[in-house]
C-alpha cells in the first residue's frame, strides 16, 4: 500500500466525497434549521454537485488545479456564507504553491493548513465560536501530527475524521458568535453547528475512498 | 407545502425570468449569472443592492430610476456569490465607482467583500455601506453586529437619489450611511414561511404567541409573547424604536410599515393608524408613509415598522423622483 | 386565526384611519361612513369604485390621478350601503355626472343601484358599468352573471384615464364598457384565507389540491384538482382564458398576474414567465406586464391571470399616467 | 287578550327580535359559511344592532315609524345583499301607507304583503331560488290567511312562523339562483338558505314577545 494518490486518484476521491455530500444533505438542512437558516444542506449540495461536474469533464495536470477547481466552482456557484468559507477551505490552501502531482500526508497537511489560515483569515471565526473551524482546526492540527510521524495517508486521514467528528460534536457546547445562530444565544447549546458537521463528513468521505480504493 | 412553482432549483432563475418578461423594457438580466440591471447605463456612481433570494420585491424590485442600477441575487436565503456581484458591477460600472448597499448578514459581506477584491482588481473602485436597521438583532453598544431589514428600502432611495444628482463616490456612499445611521426597525412574526422545496416551515409558533423582533430569515427574536391586539403590539414596538436612536419630539420621520408575507394590507393601515398615533403623541411628525410588503420572507406573517430620521439634507434627496417597479415616488 | 387588528368590527374605519394617516396629503375620508376620495375634486366626470374590503389594495388604493375619485367602502366582503355610496357620490361630484364601477355581485348590485336612484333624486346623473372578468364564474352564454376579479383594475384604468382627459360621462362610460368587454381572467386558489375574527378559514383545501376557477371571496370554481408545477397550471389556465374572448394571434393585451394574499412574488413571476411564454407561442404580443398582489381575498394563497385585448382607442388611454398609493404608471 | 300591539309595544317586539337575532349570529354564520360568504351573521348583528339602539333612543307616533326605522337602518348600515333585502322586508311595506298607532294581524299582513312586493322587485327572487323569499312568501301567505280569519296577532304569528321555518326547511332541496351560493350548483343542496333561516328566526321572536308579552 502505497501511501500517497496521483492526480486522477485525487479527482475520484473528491468525485465520491461530493457525493457523500450530496446525500448528506437531508441532515445538513435539518442541522441548519435547528439554529440556522435551513439552506446548509441544499447549498452544499449545490456547490458539491456542481465541482463533481467540473471534475468528471476537465482534464487536470496537478493535485493544485483539484483543489483549485472544487474550492472555486464552490465559491463561485453556492452563495451564502459556507460558498466562501467552504470553497476556501479546498481553493485557499493550494494558492501559490508549486503545482504536486502526488498527494500524501505530508502535502495534504500543508494545503490544508494554509488553508485553514484563508478561512480564518476570511472568516474571523476561531475554534469555540460555533462555525466550521471548530472541527476544521483539530482536523487540520492531526494532519500535521501525522505528517510530523510519517503516518501513511489513510491514517492521516482517519486521525482527521475522529478529531474533525469530535470538534462536531464539541461544537454542540458553545454559542454561536458568527452567522445566523449567533442571534440564539444560549439557544443553540445541544445544536452542532451544521457547517462544522460538513466538515467531519467530508474528512470522513476522503478516508473511505483512500481505504476502499488502497493509496 | 403548497407553492407555484415549477422545480426549487430553478426558482431564482424563472424568478428573473419572468421579471424580465414583464418589464423587460426598462431591465435586462445577465446571462449566466442572477443579476439584473438596468438597461441604460448612465454617467454616474452606479449602485449595485444584493443578497438573498426570497424577500421579494427586495431586491429585484428596487432597480430604476432614483434606486440601484443593478441586483445580484443569490439562492433562497442564501448571499450571491462573489461571481454575481462582480458580474453586476462590471455591467452598471460607468467608470465612476460603484457603492455596495446591503443587509448586514454574514454571508453577504463575505461575498460582497470576495467581489470588490475582484472589482478592484479589474480596476473598479467598489465602496460598502451594510445595512444595519435591525435593533432586535443586537443591542446598541453592538450596532455594527445589527442586520438589515426593511430599512433597506430607506437606504437605497437615499442613495439613489445622491448618485442619479451626479454626487462622486465618496458623497453617496457618505449619505447611504447616513440613511443607514438615521434608520431603525422593529419586526413581529406571526406565522413562518416556508422555503421552495421545503416540507416544513422554517420555524413553528404556537396559535397565541408572536416573536418579537424575528429576522427575515426567521431568525429568533427578542422574546416570544402573546398575541395581543394591534394597538398593543405597536405600542410595545414603538418603546423600542424610538428609545433606541433615540427618535425625540420635534425629529421628522419617514415611516415604512412593511409586511412579511401573507399579512393583509388591512391589518397593515391598521399598524398605521397606530403608529401615527404614537408619534403624533410624542412630538414627531411624519413627512411620509409607505405601507406594503416590501421586505418579505416567503409568506410568513407579520410585519415590521421602520423609521428614518430626515434632516434637510436627507430630506432633499429623499424629495427626488425615484420610479422601479415595486417602488415609486415622484417629486416633491 | 392570528391577525393583527383591534375589535373584528372596527377593522374597515381603522383601515381608513390608517390610510389616511399614511397619505392623507391627497385623500381625505368621509365623516360618517367608509368612503375615501380625492382631497381636490377636479372638473371631470366622477368615478366612484366600491364594494366589499378584504380585497385590499382594490378598492382603497386605487383612488387618484388617472384612476377613481372615491372609494365606497363595505364591510368586509360586504357591499357598501346605499348611504355610503350616495356620500361618496355628492363628495366626487363635480356636475358632470358620476360613473359608477364594481364587481358584478348581487349585492353591489342592490346597494349602488339604490345609491343611484337617491344620487338622481339629488341631482346627479349615475352612470354604472359592472365588471365580469372571471371566466370561471359563468359559461359565456351567461356573460352578465360573471363576477367581477382582478380585471377591475384595467377598468379603472381605462375610464380614469378617460375622465381624466375630460371626455363627457357617455364616452367614459362607454369607454370603461369596452375595457371590461376586452378583459378576461381567471384564478386559482392554494389556501384559504380567513375574515377577521373568524376562527375558520372560509374554505378547506386537501394538502395536495388547488380549486381552479375559485372566486375572490371563497366561491368555489370550475373543479379542484391536484397542484401542479406552475407552468402546468398555467398552461390550463391560458387555455380557458384564450379561449373565452377568443385572443388570437396577432392581439396585443396587457397581463396583470395578481397575487391573492399569501402568494410570493417570487411565485407570481415565475407565473409570470410561463405567461409570457404562452401568449409568445399563440402569437399574442404583450403591451404591458404588472405583477402584484392587486386584489385580494385576506391571505388566500393563489393567484388569477388577467388579460386586457387593446386596440388603438384603450392604447391611447392605457398610455396615459396614473398614480395611485398601489398603482402607479408613467405617461407613454 | 286584545289582539293588536300599541307603538310602544311594537317598539319591545322588535328590540325582542333584534336581540334574537343578534344571538343568532353564530348560527347563521355557519349557514352562510356552507354554501355562501360567510357573512350574513354578522351583517344581521350590525343591522339589528344598530336598528335596536336607534328604537331604544328615539321617539316614535307610529306603528310605521318604527318598521321604516328598522328598515333604514338596516339598508344604510348593514350593506352586502341582506342590507338591501331585509331592510325592504321592513321598510318597503309601510312606504305611502296611512299612519297606524296599532297592529294587528290585519295590518301586519298588510305591511308584509307590500313588503314582500318590494323585495321581489328589488331583488328579481321567487320561491325556489334560495333566498330569504322561500321563508318569506309563505310567512306572508299564512298572515293573509289569518287576517281573512279574522285570527289573532298570536296566532296569525304562530302560523307565520311555521310556515317560514318550513319555508326555510324547503330552500335546503333548491339550487341557487342569487348570491354566491349560485356557483355551487347543485353542491348547495341540503344546504338551507341563511336569510330564509333568518326570516323564520324573525317570526319565531314575534311570535315569543306576543306569547309572553301579552297582545
Ligand atoms: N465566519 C465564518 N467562519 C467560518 N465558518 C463560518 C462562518 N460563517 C459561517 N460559517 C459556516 O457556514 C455554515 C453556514 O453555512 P450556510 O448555512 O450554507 O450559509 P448561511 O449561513 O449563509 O446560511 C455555518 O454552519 C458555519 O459552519
Ligand atoms: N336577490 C335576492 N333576493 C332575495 N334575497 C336575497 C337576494 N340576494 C341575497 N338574498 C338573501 O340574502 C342572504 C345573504 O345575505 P348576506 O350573506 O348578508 O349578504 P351577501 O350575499 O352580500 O354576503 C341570502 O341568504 C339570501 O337569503
Ligand atoms: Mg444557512
Ligand atoms: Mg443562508
Ligand atoms: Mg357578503
Ligand atoms: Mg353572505
Amino acid at each position: 500500500m502505497t501511501s500517497s494518490l496521483n492526480v486522477e486518484q485525487t479527482r475520484d476521491m473528491f468525485l465520491y466525497t461530493g457525493e457523500q455530500m450530496i446525500k448528506s444533505k437531508p441532515y445538513l438542512t435539518e442541522l441548519d434549521s435547528a439554529i440556522g437558516d435551513g439552506d446548509h444542506g441544499v447549498g452544499m449540495e449545490v456547490g458539491f454537485a456542481n465541482a463533481n461536474e467540473k471534475l468528471r469533464n476537465g482534464t487536470f495536470a496537478s493535485i493544485n488545479d483539484i483543489f483549485k477547481t472544487v474550492g472555486m466552482t464552490m465559491i463561485s456557484t453556492m452563495g451564502g456564507a459556507s460558498g466562501i468559507i467552504f470553497g476556501t477551505m479546498f481553493a485557499g490552501g493550494i494558492k501559490g504553491m508549486e503545482p504536486l502531482t502526488r498527494l500524501d500526508a505530508g502535502s495534504l497537511a500543508e494545503i490544508m493548513e494554509r488553508a485553514l489560515a484563508a478561512v480564518k483569515e476570511r472568516g474571523k471565526a476561531d475554534v469555540g465560536d460555533k462555525t466550521m473551524i471548530d472541527a476544521f482546526e483539530p482536523a487540520v492540527r492531526a494532519l500535521k501530527e501525522s505528517a510530523a510521524r510519517s503516518d501513511d495517508l489513510l491514517e492521516a486521514l482517519r486521525r482527521a475524521e475522529e478529531e474533525a467528528a469530535r470538534g462536531a460534536e464539541n461544537s454542540k457546547g458553545y454559542e454561536a458568535k458568527f452567522g445566523r445562530a449567533k442571534t440564539l444565544g444560549a439557544r443553540a447549546i445541544g445544536h452542532p453547528d451544521a457547517g462544522a458537521v460538513s466538515v467531519s463528513i467530508i474528512f470522513r468521505s476522503m478516508r473511505e475512498w483512500v481505504e476502499r480504493h488502497g493509496a | 407545502m403548497k407553492k407555484l412553482i415549477n422545480q426549487p432549483e430553478h426558482v431564482v432563475r424563472e424568478m428573473i425570468e419572468g421579471f424580465i418578461a414583464a418589464y423587460g423594457r426598462d431591465y435586462r438580466m445577465l446571462e449566466n449569472v442572477n443579476g439584473v440591471v438596468r438597461k441604460e447605463k448612465k454617467d454616474k456612481v452606479a449602485i449595485v443592492i444584493g443578497g438573498g433570494s426570497g424577500h421579494e420585491p427586495l431586491f429585484i424590485g428596487f432597480v430604476g430610476e432614483g434606486m440601484a442600477d443593478g441586483a445580484a441575487m443569490g439562492n433562497v436565503f442564501a448571499a450571491p456569490p462573489p461571481d454575481t456581484v462582480l458580474a453586476v458591477t462590471k455591467a452598471v460600472d460607468a467608470g465612476k465607482g460603484v457603492l455596495y448597499l446591503y443587509g448586514n448578514y454574514a454571508g453577504d459581506v463575505l461575498n460582497f467583500d470576495m467581489a470588490a477584491e475582484l472589482a478592484e482588481m479589474e480596476g473598479i473602485e467598489t465602496r460598502t455601506v451594510r445595512i444595519t436597521d435591525d435593533v432586535a438583532s443586537a443591542p446598541s453598544d453592538r450596532i455594527h453586529d445589527r442586520r438589515g431589514i426593511a430599512g433597506d428600502v430607506m437606504v437605497f432611495k437615499i442613495a439613489g437619489a445622491a448618485a442619479e444628482a451626479g454626487l462622486p463616490l465618496e458623497e453617496v456612499e457618505r449619505l447611504a450611511r447616513k440613511a443607514n445611521d438615521n434608520t431603525r426597525s422593529i419586526g413581529i412574526a406571526l406565522t413562518p414561511g416556508t422555503l421552495p422545496g421545503a416540507d416544513r416551515p422554517t420555524f413553528t409558533l404556537p396559535d397565541d404567541e408572536i416573536e418579537f423582533g424575528m429576522g427575515i430569515h426567521g431568525e429568533p427574536g427578542i422574546r416570544r409573547e402573546k398575541l395581543q391586539p394591534a394597538d398593543r403590539l405597536v405600542d410595545h414596538m414603538m418603546d423600542l424604536l424610538l428609545a433606541d436612536l433615540p427618535f425625540r419630539a420635534g425629529d421628522e420621520v419617514v415611516v415604512l410599515i412593511n409586511g412579511l408575507g401573507s399579512t393583509t394590507l388591512m391589518e397593515l393601515l391598521i399598524v398605521n393608524r397606530r403608529v401615527a398615533q404614537v408619534l403624533r403623541d410624542k412630538g414627531i411628525s411624519v413627512y411620509d408613509t409607505d405601507v406594503g410588503s416590501l421586505c418579505t420572507t416567503q409568506e410568513m406573517g407579520g410585519m415590521s415598522i421602520t423609521l428614518m430620521r430626515l434632516d434637510d439634507e436627507l430630506k432633499h434627496f429623499y424629495d427626488q423622483p425615484a420610479y422601479t417597479p415595486y417602488y415609486q415616488k415622484r417629486k416633491r
